[in-house]
Order: structure tokens, then C-alpha cells, then sequence
């Protein structure tokens, strides 16, 4: 049988997945996909708990994950326009004027 | 008027930073009339202070109490007794001649120059006057502020490097000594369930061994510092060397006094069982001696005039530790009239060395010789101040130096024998340096142009000599106003020691 | 939850709405005005941000006297403001006036007035209001991310700077991790609960077996978030970077307003739902402030520009707030209180000279530099000395209010027996003023540079360095009513 | 039975996914990857009844956030982003946090699970008008904050992104 605990161990894996490619990945777009797979495990224990205690606000608060998630994006791609704009690269690494 | 005497004194200087900050800095002589004016009405009001004060009374005079920060028991609770009231008085005529000194030495930057001393003359006078720890802390703290200034933009060639090393060093000391007041606070409050910083109040505290221990050499670190004592004592030949004249009599008269006046008022009375204990006695003699001896031995090699001052003062303050821990009253009061001993004679080598200084620009001994030819009243002060450093009978150091000694030899004659060793030292690095600076032939025919004293010179030099001839003559009025209060302090550490 | 919007929601939400409203029509105000007659109307602009600062203060007056020390719950338990709400919401609003009457001048130094910048702002200050008020995870995060998101756009502000493109996109990267981490650390505590309420969770822990995996995974998580939000070591790394590219007023508003609120929130969080675990992370706390003491004052000790280096000091800074919080009793939350509300205004001072010495005469590039500094004493004497004292403060030397914050974390630490923290932390105090007073030794002792050291003033720059300057001043000499203000807002 | 297999079919799709995600040289690759993943967390949604999630991570993320994702690679300099190495020299920090997380995830292991009941709202319900009920009563406040952070988020994206004009030189 299914029970919460598969749904926290996937998102385990995807959590650890995501912080693995942040601290790896130099590609600036790529890190943030990873971040977006955190987010995306907190979802899944979100929606694993709200079933398990049949308490809707696990749903509800993912939902509000979800538009942060969107938020961040959108900000942090027009950072990285901007960042673009004044030296073409999208790799963290040289982003090197100031010490990394 | 009379009941605000003291804060008045207290405050003079900062009231008179005002009128000092609003004369455009381009009128020098306006600014220096002005902060002379201010640091002279110092000098003058703090003058009834001494001519009213009671020395049959015990406990303190011309207290004043108010609150200042009662949620955490902090007030502005000031008073002085004999010990303080000696100091003071240093304190308001050295920092009136130190003043005077500067009048044609400093010529840059005039306006934060005097503003600078009139915020250390307040800090200094309230280190004296508290009665109250934090009151206490602030103003030893806030001394520390307008002295690295001082020796960092008038200084000398290595200034920057002295005037840091000197803030960080004390520094460490005095945030140190905050743990041990604020050890001292809370112990109070859990045993009366009361905070305050009140001195009075924090005397009656009870403490286990091992926090009186913690309280008494957080304590002693931030004052052995500033004294300083021999280990910690580093700071102070590089601060003295840079600094300006003005500063290094500052410094040497009265802010070195602070430590000794730091152990006497606080370290004793608080944690009397731990400063009567036999190793920490032992272990501060033995501090005590080997600055007397080393500072005396460096005085000797030194080619520079005002690095040997500056050792010497390591020396004498030997003196007021060893004195101060020998625990009985002729130790105790020695240690205190030293200290105003030391401030006047002291102060006068350094203001000998700033005429010569100032003159030509040069310290090196080498440089100078057969100086009494030139300037013949400039060498009978020389003479003079010489010799009241070297305690000679008649003049201030022989007295203090005696006392102390008398209240060594009562604890342990080693101690006595080996102190008395420093006097000798030190009369021959004093006689040396005179005869190589002042005897013989002139050397150099630079110095041959050089002029004798001034007026504005000898109005410096006069009183602190006068000073020096009264101590040495007729010291009995000293030791009347330091009875009492110096009777009390032996009696809580002979208590203590049961 | 029979009526939708009470009295007591109403009364609640006031300041954050009027944050909210204005800092929203100042955001649009460009969209709607066009940008030629938006830049016609700086100065209405700067009014109305103004005025929109005037009205959340009336707002917070008239709660404080409406609440009068008690608790008001709102929104069925998402917010409640208290005196430790309105206490940090006081000093928020200190933090972005100040940060409003520096800005005006810079911005146009730089070349980049917009009105967006305002409404940021005022926005971000919303989102403070949330995390000192939030007691609901949801409401916590999303303020949590107004506030960021906010901050992530304003250091980057200087689009045309690369400095400023580089600090934002690291800080937005390593602060959406953070929140992601954040997020995550929710998720678990909202499955230990079953609610998303501080109360609930508090709850749950104390019923809870302490070893419940679940619970020790999502408070570790959640509390590395933290750590990562108030720039502690190890998770300060954001901090240099952010403080050094952002505009110098951002990075006063950063610095302080940021950092005020995420120890609001993590105050709340660890003295609320983790209070009954408090001997689990009491040494790991204990860790993380040495370490920050240590990393960020040796650090400092080798910067040259001076935003990193206040930025070092700043994780310093951290470091000793968290030993309040160690420390753990009725002082040490006071001292922590204390400490927050004089470390903002004299970290706010201290950048806004830095902010002044950007300056049209100057050129371009910005380099805030130690050299730039140099010789500050004999053009600008008010601003080197006040500088000075921002520094002495800053240090924590008395008579400065900078004391008084390290005299109340140095005495919780000693009545709760934590000697040897109280020594370490003292003895940083002598490795902290070496560094600073390398800025005063440029500032009276070093050789004017040709280029540098002419301040250029407004009338905004003197009004904010007046209250500042005054704050830093009257608190040192003067505490009383403001240590009676901390207290009675802690002690509730 | 069926429930399961579904379970770790939609596990497989969304780990396979994420692993790809991360290590892929490309970005667009990445970004397809993630976007394999994030439609297996969707299916996983539906399996956990939480239908309007399901909506919302397809229409969102997987229509909304990849297709900015894209947009962005796609216009920064793709080619020069793909000859650049792909991994920085963290990976000694990396491993030790991947140690410490797994050291977390065989914790969580431990716990023994509860069997999923099925969700029953308190009103018979479908679980999208239950979550709009909470979100819009209990939830209203934190709603509209959101609605404030989405707009500094679309007025700081165009900020950010439009050009500085009048650039002074």
C-alpha cells in the first residue's frame, strides 16, 4: 500500500536532487530549476500530509508555494536579463567581480 | 552652588566645548585663550574642593546622587574622598598645564585639539569621581577615545601604530574589567535581589571564592593594563614616545593613575578575601619588582630622552603597585602619594623633554649636551625634577618612595631590598641622563642658539615644583585626607584575610 | 471565523495595508503617469512615500495605544500583533525612513529615479510586518517572500552597474534557496501539526516524541533557512557580496531592516514552537554565534572596501544577537531587543556617510573604497565625527547606544553562566574596533585623495544624519525610555 | 494495486527527471527534463486528491514558469553556455549535504507510515471548492499578500529586463 511515508521519501530524493544542483551546477538557469524541484518536493509532502490528516490547508499552502515559485521566477530571469545585458554569460562561476 | 561643586568641576570641560566649537577654526588664538580659560576655571573652582574638604570626616564628600538609568540601577552618584580628592587635583592642574604646554607646540588642527583634551579632562575627572560602576565604565572607557586621537594625528613618527596599539590594549582590558563589574552586579542581585551599580551597596556583596576570583582578576586585567604592570606594560613606551607632550603628561600624570586608583577603590574593597590571598599578594609583589628593576635597567640603555621617561614611569608605578599590595596603611597611602608624586615629577620630565622638543626637534640624548650653558634655568628645573623623580630627600618622591618602602619592609624585607634597588637604579639613569643632556661642553653648535625658558614656561614648571617642595617639605596634609579612607580600605582586607 | 473581517482584523491589518496601498500606487505610478511626467514628479513621489511612512506610523501609534501591552489575534490566528510585533515594526519604520531620505539624492547621482525604487520599499516593509507579526506559516512565507523579492529587485537596481547585477542575482539565488529550504522545512513542521498555526506546532512538539524524524528533519531545515536569512556563518556567504554591489542605501536597508526582521521571525520561531526544545538547539546556536563572531571580525579585519567590510562586521553583529538568544532569559531577550534597535540606527548612519561620499564630482564606478574615505576629517569634519561615533557604537564602546546592546548580551550571558562565551564575545569588542577605527584612522589621519572624500549632502542625507546621529547619541547617554520601551514590549 | 503502480510510475517519472534535470550539459535538455519531472509530481497530485494542484502545476509551472525558462535560455548565449563546464568544484560540499540529507531521508524511512485514507471534506464537497472555502476564509489574508507579491514580481521582472534608457555615458 501507498502511505505518507512513500510520498516524504520521494520527496526526500527530490529535495536532495534539487540542493545537489544548486551547490553543483555553475549554469545560473539550471540552479534555479533545481530550487524549483525543492519546491516541488515541499509540495508533495504538503499534499502526502494534507490526505493523511485530511486537512486541506497542506493543499492551500502548496498553492501558495506554487505562486511564490512563480514570483521567484520571474524575478530572478529578469535579474539574469539584466545581468546579461552588461556581460554575456549565464554561468554563477564568472560572476566574478565580486568574490563568489 | 557648593552641593554641585563636584559636578561642576566635573562638567566644566564639557560646557566648555561648546563656546570652543563655535570659534571658526581659523582663529588660533582665540581658540587657544579659550580651552586655556576653560582648563584654568577648572583648575580654579576644583580649588575649593580641596580647601573644604573635611579630612576628619569619614566616607565620601561632596556626593551628589541622582537617577540615571534606574531600570537598571545605574546613577549618576558621584562624591570624592581623600584618595580621590588628591587626584582630582592632579587632575585639574596637569590638565590646565597641559594645556598650557600646547600653546606653541601644536599649530594644526587646533580646534579638535583642545576640544580632544576637554572631553579627556571630563572623562578622566569622572573616572575619579564615581562612585557608581557603570558611571565608572563610561568614563573610563569614554578617557580611551580622545587619547587615541591625540597620539594618532599629533603624534610623532610611528603615531598611527602607537595610537592603535594603546586603544586595543586597554581596550581588551577594560571590556574585561565590564565582565568583572557586571559579575559583581549580578551577584549582588541574587543575594539582595536588588540591581544596582551602586559601590556603596555592591561592597556588602557576599561571593563564593571561585566568582570573587573571576571578579577580582577580570578587575585587575583592565587595570594592571592602564597602571601598567610589567607584563602588560608594551603599550605604554610606544604610546608615550608618539604621543605630543601635552599628551604624554596627560598620560603619564593622571591616566596611569587610573589602574592605581582602579585597585585601591575597587579591587580591594570588592574582593578583599582574593587580594589578601598570599600567592596573589606574592604574585603582584613580584609584578611590582620586576617592573621597578626592568624599567629601571631599559632606562638606562635608552637613547632616546623621552623613551626613558617613559620607562621610568614603568618603574615608579612599580612602586605604587608594590606599594598598594603590601596591604598595610604605610603601603596604601605610600602607593597614593606616589602616584600624585609620580604624576608631578613625571609630568615634568615630559614637559622637559617637550622644550627641548620643540626647540629641536629631536629626542635623541645624543643630540644634546651641555645644555646648562645654554639654558641655565631650564637646567635648575631639569635639576629639580630630577631629583623629585629620583626621591631625594625634601622633595615629593623621596616621600612617597619612603612610605612605600616603610610599608614593604612591614610585609617582607626581600621585597623592601630588592625595591630599594630601583631607587638607586633610578637615581643612576636620571643623573646619567642629566649629565649626558645638561653637563660638559655644548656638543652641538646648533644648541647653542637655543633659548631658555619662557614665561608661559616657567608659569608651567612653577607650580608643579611648588607642588613637589610642599610634598616634600610639609607632606602632612597629604597623609591627613588619605587617613581615613586609606584606614578603612586596610581594615576591609585585613577583615577579609580572616 | 463567524465574521469575515472583524474589528480586531481591521485594527491589525492597518499598517500593513497602508504599506501596502501606498507602496502599490507608487509601484504603478509610472505604468500609469508615463515615464516622462512620473520623472516630472520626483519630488511628489518622494512626498508620497513619505506621507505613506507618516500614515503607517499613525496606524502603529493607534494600535499601540488601542492594545495597550496586550495581544490582539487577527485573521482566526494568521497574524497577532503584540509588543514584540510592534517593537520591531517601529524600528522597520526607522530603517526605510531613513533609507527613503538617503535615497533621493543617490538615485540621482546614479541616474536611476524611478519611482518603482519607493514603492519596493515601502512593499518590503510590508513584508517585515509580516514576519514580526505572522503567526502562520503561509503568512510567514509569503511576507517572508514580499520582503525578499522586494530586496532582490532593489539591489539590483543599478541595472547599468554590473556589480549590482552580479550581488542581485547571487543574493536572489542563494535567498530562493534559503526560502526553498524554508518551504521544505514547513512542509514537515505543517505534517507534525496538521496546522499551519505557531500555536498548533508548539503544541504538537511538546506532545510529540522529540526524536519523531519528521519533526527533528523539518526544524533543522527550517532553521537553516533562518540562519541563511539573518546571514549567520556558515550561511552568511550572500552577505559581502549583496551588501558590497547593492545601492549603498539599499545596503543600509538590507542590512538593517532585513536583518531586524528575519530575527523577529526567527525570535518567534525559537522561542515559540521550539522553546520546549531548547536544549537540543541551544548549542548548536552557541556554534553558529562563535563562529559568526569569529569568521565575520576576522574577515573584516582584511577588507578594503568599506560596504564589505561593514558587511563582515554585520555577520559579527549577528553572532552576538544570537548569544541573547542563548543566553535565553528575560535579559538576554531584552538585550537582544536593545541590541536589533541600536545596531539599525547606527548601522544605518554608519552606511549612510558611505552613502554620502557617492558623488556626482566623483565619476562613475563605484568603488567605496577605504582610500575613498581618507582625509573625510578636514572637508566634511560633522561627518567624520559623527561617523565616528557610528562607529564607536558599532563597536559598542560606551557612551554610545551601541554599549548598551553588548552591556545586556554580556550580562545574560554571565547570569546564565556562559563565562567563557562572555569573554570570547568581550574580547572580539578589541578585534572589532581595530578594524573600525581603521576607518577613523583614514578618516583623521590619512592623506585627502584627490578624488574623494567630498560628501555630497542634501537636505534629506542631514535630516536622516541628524536622526540617526541623535538616536545613536541620546540612547547611550539617555536609555531609560528606551530600555523601559524594550522591555515592556518583550515582556507581555 | 492500481494505486500503486500509479505511485511509482509518477515517482519514476519525477525522480528519472530531476536526476536528468541537474545533470544534463544543455540547459534546454534541463529544462525538458524538468519539465518530465514536474508532470510526474502533477500525476502525483491527482493520486493524493488534490485535483486543483494538478491544474495548477500544469497550467503554471509546466505552461507558465518552463515556457519563461526556455525564453531565457533560448536568449541568452546558448551555444558559449553549453562549452562552459557544467559543474562548479563544490562537490566535496556537495556530497557531505547529499550525506547529511540522505542521513534525513533514512530517518524519515523509519517512521512507519499511515495508510492514506481518502480526503472527506466536511461539507460533501468536491476537494477544490473545500480548498477555495479555507483558502478565501481562513487563508484570505496571506491570498491577497500573494496577489501583492506577484506584483512587485511582474513589475520588478519588467524592470529588471527592460533596457536602462537614457543610459548616460
Amino acid at each position: 500500500m501507498i502511505t505518507s511515508t512513500h510520498y516524504l521519501v520521494l520527496g526526500a530524493i527530490l529535495a536532495l536532487i534539487g540542493t545537489v544542483g544548486v551547490l553543483t551546477r555553475r549554469n545560473v538557469v539550471v540552479i534555479l530549476m533545481s530550487i524549483e524541484l525543492i519546491l516541488n518536493a515541499a509540495n508533495l509532502n504538503l499534499v502526502a500530509f494534507a490526505r493523511e490528516l485530511n486537512q486541506i490547508q497542506g493543499q492551500v499552502f502548496a498553492v501558495f508555494i506554487i505562486a511564490i515559485a512563480v514570483a521567484e521566477a520571474s524575478v530572478g530571469l529578469g535579474i539574469l536579463i539584466a545581468l546579461f545585458r552588461n556581460k554575456e554569460t549565464v554561468d554563477a562561476g564568472e560572476i566574478d567581480l565580486l568574490k563568489w | 552652588m557648593t552641593q554641585h561643586l563636584l559636578s561642576i568641576v566635573l562638567f566644566l570641560p564639557l560646557v566648555g566645548l561648546i563656546p570652543l566649537l563655535l570659534i571658526p577654526s581659523d582663529q588660533k588664538r582665540t581658540l587657544k585663550l579659550c580651552a586655556n580659560g576653560v582648563m584654568l576655571a577648572g583648575f580654579l573652582l576644583s580649588l575649593p574642593l580641596a580647601l573644604q574638604f573635611d579630612a576628619d570626616a569619614a566616607g565620601y564628600q561632596f556626593t551628589e546622587n541622582a537617577a540615571w538609568i534606574p531600570s537598571i540601577g545605574a546613577s549618576f552618584n558621584i562624591g570624592i574622598d581623600g584618595i580621590s580628592l588628591l587626584l582630582v587635583m592632579l587632575t585639574t592642574l596637569i590638565g590646565f598645564l597641559a594645556t598650557l604646554a600646547s600653546w606653541s607646540a601644536v599649530e594644526d588642527r587646533l580646534k579638535e585639539y583642545y576640544a580632544l583634551f576637554l572631553i579627556l579632562q571630563a572623562g578622566m575627572l569622572g573616572v575619579f569621581v564615581s562612585l557608581d560602576l557603570f558611571l565608572f565604565y563610561v568614563f573610563w572607557e569614554v578617557v580611551l577615545i580622545p587619547m587615541y586621537f591625540i597620539i594618532g594625528i599629533w603624534g610623532g613618527q610611528r603615531r598611527l601604530y602607537a595610537a592603535i596599539k594603546f586603544f586595543i590594549y586597554t581596550l581588551a582590558g577594560s571590556v574585561l574589567m565590564l565582565l568583572g563589574i557586571l559579575t559583581l552586579y549580578f551577584q549582588h542581585a541574587k543575594e539582595y535581589n536588588v540591581y544596582t551599580f551602586d559601590l556603596a551597596r555592591l561592597l556588602n556583596t557576599h561571593m563564593a571564592m571561585g566568582t570573587e576570583q573571576f571578579v577580582f582578576w577580570t578587575l585587575f586585567l583592565g587595570f594592571a593594563i592602564k597602571v601598567p604592570m610589567f607584563p602588560f606594560h608594551t603599550w605604554l613606551p610606544d604610546a608615550h614616545v608618539e604621543a605630543p607632550t601635552a599628551g604624554s603628561v596627560v598620560l603619564a600624570s593622571v591616566m596611569l593613575k587610573m589602574g592605581a586608583y582602579g585597585f585601591v577603590r575597587f579591587s580591594l574593597p570588592l574582593a578583599p578575601h582574593v587580594s589578601s590571598e598570599p600567592w596573589v599578594v606574592a604574585t603582584i609583589a613580584a609584578l611590582s619588582i620586576i617592573a621597578i628593576l626592568y624599567g629601571a635597567l631599559v632606562c638606562l640603555m635608552q637613547k632616546d630622552w623621552k623613551r626613558l621617561v617613559a620607562y621610568s614611569s614603568v618603574s615608579h608605578m612599580g612602586f605604587v603597585t608594590l606599594g598598594i599590595f603590601a596591604l598595610n596603611y604605610n603601603g596604601i597611602a605610600g602607593g597614593v602619594i606616589q602616584s600624585i608624586n609620580h604624576g608631578i615629577s613625571t609630568g615634568m620630565l615630559f614637559l622637559i623633554v617637550g622644550v627641548v622638543y620643540e626647540r629641536r626637534h629631536s629626542r635623541e640624548i645624543s643630540a644634546y649636551g651641555g645644555l646648562a650653558h645654554v639654558m641655565p634655568n631650564f637646567a635648575v628645573v631639569f635639576a629639580i625634577a630630577m631629583w623629585s623623580s629620583a626621591g631625594l630627600p625634601l622633595l615629593n618622591g623621596f616621600i612617597g618612595e619612603f612610605t612605600i618602602l616603610a610599608g614593604a619592609f612591614a610585609v617582607s624585607k626581600l621585597w623592601a631590598v630588592l625595591a630599594s634597588l630601583g631607587v638607586i637604579l633610578a637615581a643612576a639613569y636620571l643623573l646619567w641622563l642629566y649629565q649626558r643632556t645638561m653637563l660638559g661642553e655644548v656638543t652641538h653648535e646648533i644648541n647653542r642658539k637655543l633659548r631658555d625658558l619662557n614665561a608661559r614656561e616657567w608659569a608651567i614648571f612653577l607650580p608643579l615644583i611648588a607642588w613637589a617642595i610642599w610634598i616634600g617639605v610639609y607632606p602632612k596634609p597629604h597623609f591627613d585626607v588619605l587617613e581615613k579612607p586609606v584606614q578603612a580600605i586596610v581594615e576591609r582586607v585585613a577583615g577579609g584575610a580572616r | 471565523m463567524s465574521q469575515f473581517y472583524t474589528a480586531a482584523d481591521n485594527l491589525a491589518l492597518k499598517p500593513a495595508l497602508a504599506l501596502a496601498s501606498f507602496g502599490c500606487v507608487i509601484l504603478l505610478l509610472e505604468f500609469m503617469l508615463g515615464r516622462a511626467r512620473a520623472a516630472a514628479a520626483r519630488q511628489w513621489i518622494l512626498g508620497l512615500s513619505l506621507t505613506g511612512l507618516a500614515v503607517t506610523a499613525w496606524t502603529l501609534w493607534e494600535q499601540q495605544q488601542a492594545l495597550d501591552g496586550r495581544r490582539l489575534t487577527a485573521f482566526s490566528g494568521a497574524i497577532s500583533v503584540d509588543g514584540f510585533a510592534l517593537f520591531f515594526n517601529w524600528i522597520f519604520l526607522a530603517a526605510s525612513l531613513v533609507t527613503i531620505l538617503i535615497s533621493y539624492r543617490y538615485l540621482e547621482i546614479e541616474g536611476e529615479e524611478q519611482a518603482e525604487y519607493y514603492g519596493l520599499i515601502l512593499l518590503a516593509q510590508c513584508g517585515m510586518y509580516f514576519l514580526a507579526t505572522g503567526t502562520d506559516l503561509i503568512t510567514i512565507f509569503v511576507g517572508l517572500e514580499l520582503m525578499s523579492l522586494s530586496f532582490y529587485i532593489l539591489v539590483g537596481f543599478l541595472r547599468g552597474e554590473r556589480r549590482s547585477n552580479e550581488a542581485a542575482l547571487k543574493y536572489f539565488l542563494l535567498g530562493v534557496f534559503s526560502s526553498a529550504l524554508m518551504a521544505y522545512g514547513f512542509s514537515l513542521l505543517f505534517g507534525v501539526a496538521g496546522s499551519t498555526r505557531l500555536k498548533d506546532i508548539a503544541t504538537a512538539i511538546q506532545s510529540r516524541d522529540l526524536h519523531d524524524p519528521i519533526l527533528l528533519v523539518g526544524l533543522a531545515v527550517t532553521a537553516v533557512a533562518l540562519l541563511f536569512k539573518i546571514s549567520a556563518v556558515p550561511f552568511h556567504m550572500w552577505a559581502p557580496d549583496a551588501y558590497e554591489g547593492a545601492p549603498t542605501p539599499v545596503t543600509a536597508f538590507l542590512s538593517v531592516g532585513s536583518k531586524a526582521a528575519s530575527f523577529a521571525l526567527l525570535l518567534r520561531f525559537f522561542l515559540e514552537p521550539l522553546g520546549a526544545l531548547r536544549d537540543a538547539w541551544q548549542p548548536l546556536l552557541v556554534a553558529v554565534a562563535v563562529l559568526s563572531m569569529t569568521a565575520g571580525n576576522l574577515a573584516a579585519i582584511t577588507q578594503t572596501n568599506l560596504k564589505r567590510l561593514i558587511a563582515y562586521s554585520s555577520i559579527s553583529h549577528a553572532g552576538y544577537i544570537l548569544l541573547g538568544l542563548v543566553a535565553g532569559n528575560e535579559t538576554g531577550l531584552q538585550g537582544v531587543a536593545v541590541y536589533v534597535l541600536v545596531y539599525t540606527f547606527t548601522n544605518l548612519g554608519a552606511l549612510l556617510v558611505v552613502a554620502a561620499l557617492r558623488s556626482k564630482v566623483t565619476g562613475r564606478g563605484i568603488e567605496e573604497d577605504l582610500n575613498d574615505i581618507s582625509g573625510l576629517a578636514q572637508r566634511n569634519p560633522t561627518y567624520a565625527a559623527l561617523m565616528v561615533v557610528f562607529l564607536l557604537s558599532l563597536a559598542g564602546l560606551p557612551p554610545t547606544a551601541g554599549f548598551l546592546g553588548k552591556y545586556y548580551i554580556f550580562l545574560s550571558l554571565i547570569q546564565t553562566g556562559h563565562t567563557v562565551l562572555a569573554v570570547v564575545a568581550t574580547l572580539y569588542v578589541a578585534v572589532a574596533l581595530y578594524y573600525y577605527f581603521g576607518i577613523v584612522k583614514m578618516m583623521y589621519m590619512g592623506q585627502a585623495a584627490e578624488r574623494a572624500s567630498l560628501i555630497s549632502s542634501s537636505v534629506g542625507m542631514r535630516v536622516a544624519l541628524g536622526i540617526t546621529a541623535a538616536a545613536t547619541v541620546v540612547i547611550g547617554l539617555y536609555p531609560e525610555p528606551f530600555l523601559r520601551f524594550a522591555e515592556i514590549s518583550l515582556l507581555r | 494495486m492500481l494505486d500503486a503502480a500509479f505511485f511509482y510510475a509518477f515517482a519514476l517519472l519525477a525522480v528519472t527527471g530531476a536526476v536528468l534535470t541537474v545533470t544534463r550539459r544543455n540547459a534546454v535538455h534541463s529544462a525538458i527534463w524538468l519539465i518530465v519531472s514536474l508532470l510526474g509530481v502533477a500525476g502525483l497530485f491527482l493520486l493524493a486528491q488534490a485535483e486543483f494542484l494538478f491544474a495548477v502545476q500544469i497550467v503554471l509551472y509546466v505552461g507558465g514558469i518552463m515556457v519563461l525558462f526556455l525564453f531565457v535560455i533560448m536568449l541568452v548565449n546558448l551555444d558559449r553556455a553549453m562549452k562552459e563546464s557544467q559543474f562548479s568544484k563544490q562537490w566535496p560540499v556537495a556530497l557531505a549535504v547529499a550525506a547529511l540529507a540522505g542521513f534525513g531521508l533514512t530517518a524519515v524511512f523509519r517512521k512507519a507510515g499511515a495508510v492514506l485514507p481518502p480526503m472527506a471534506s466536511p461539507a460533501e464537497q468536491g476537494n477544490t471548492q473545500w480548498l477555495a472555502q479555507v483558502l478565501f476564509r481562513q487563508y484570505l489574508l496571506p491570498f491577497e499578500l500573494a496577489s501583492v507579491v506577484l506584483l512587485v514580481a511582474m513589475v520588478g521582472a519588467v524592470l529588471m529586463a527592460r533596457k536602462k534608457e537614457g543610459a548616460r555615458s
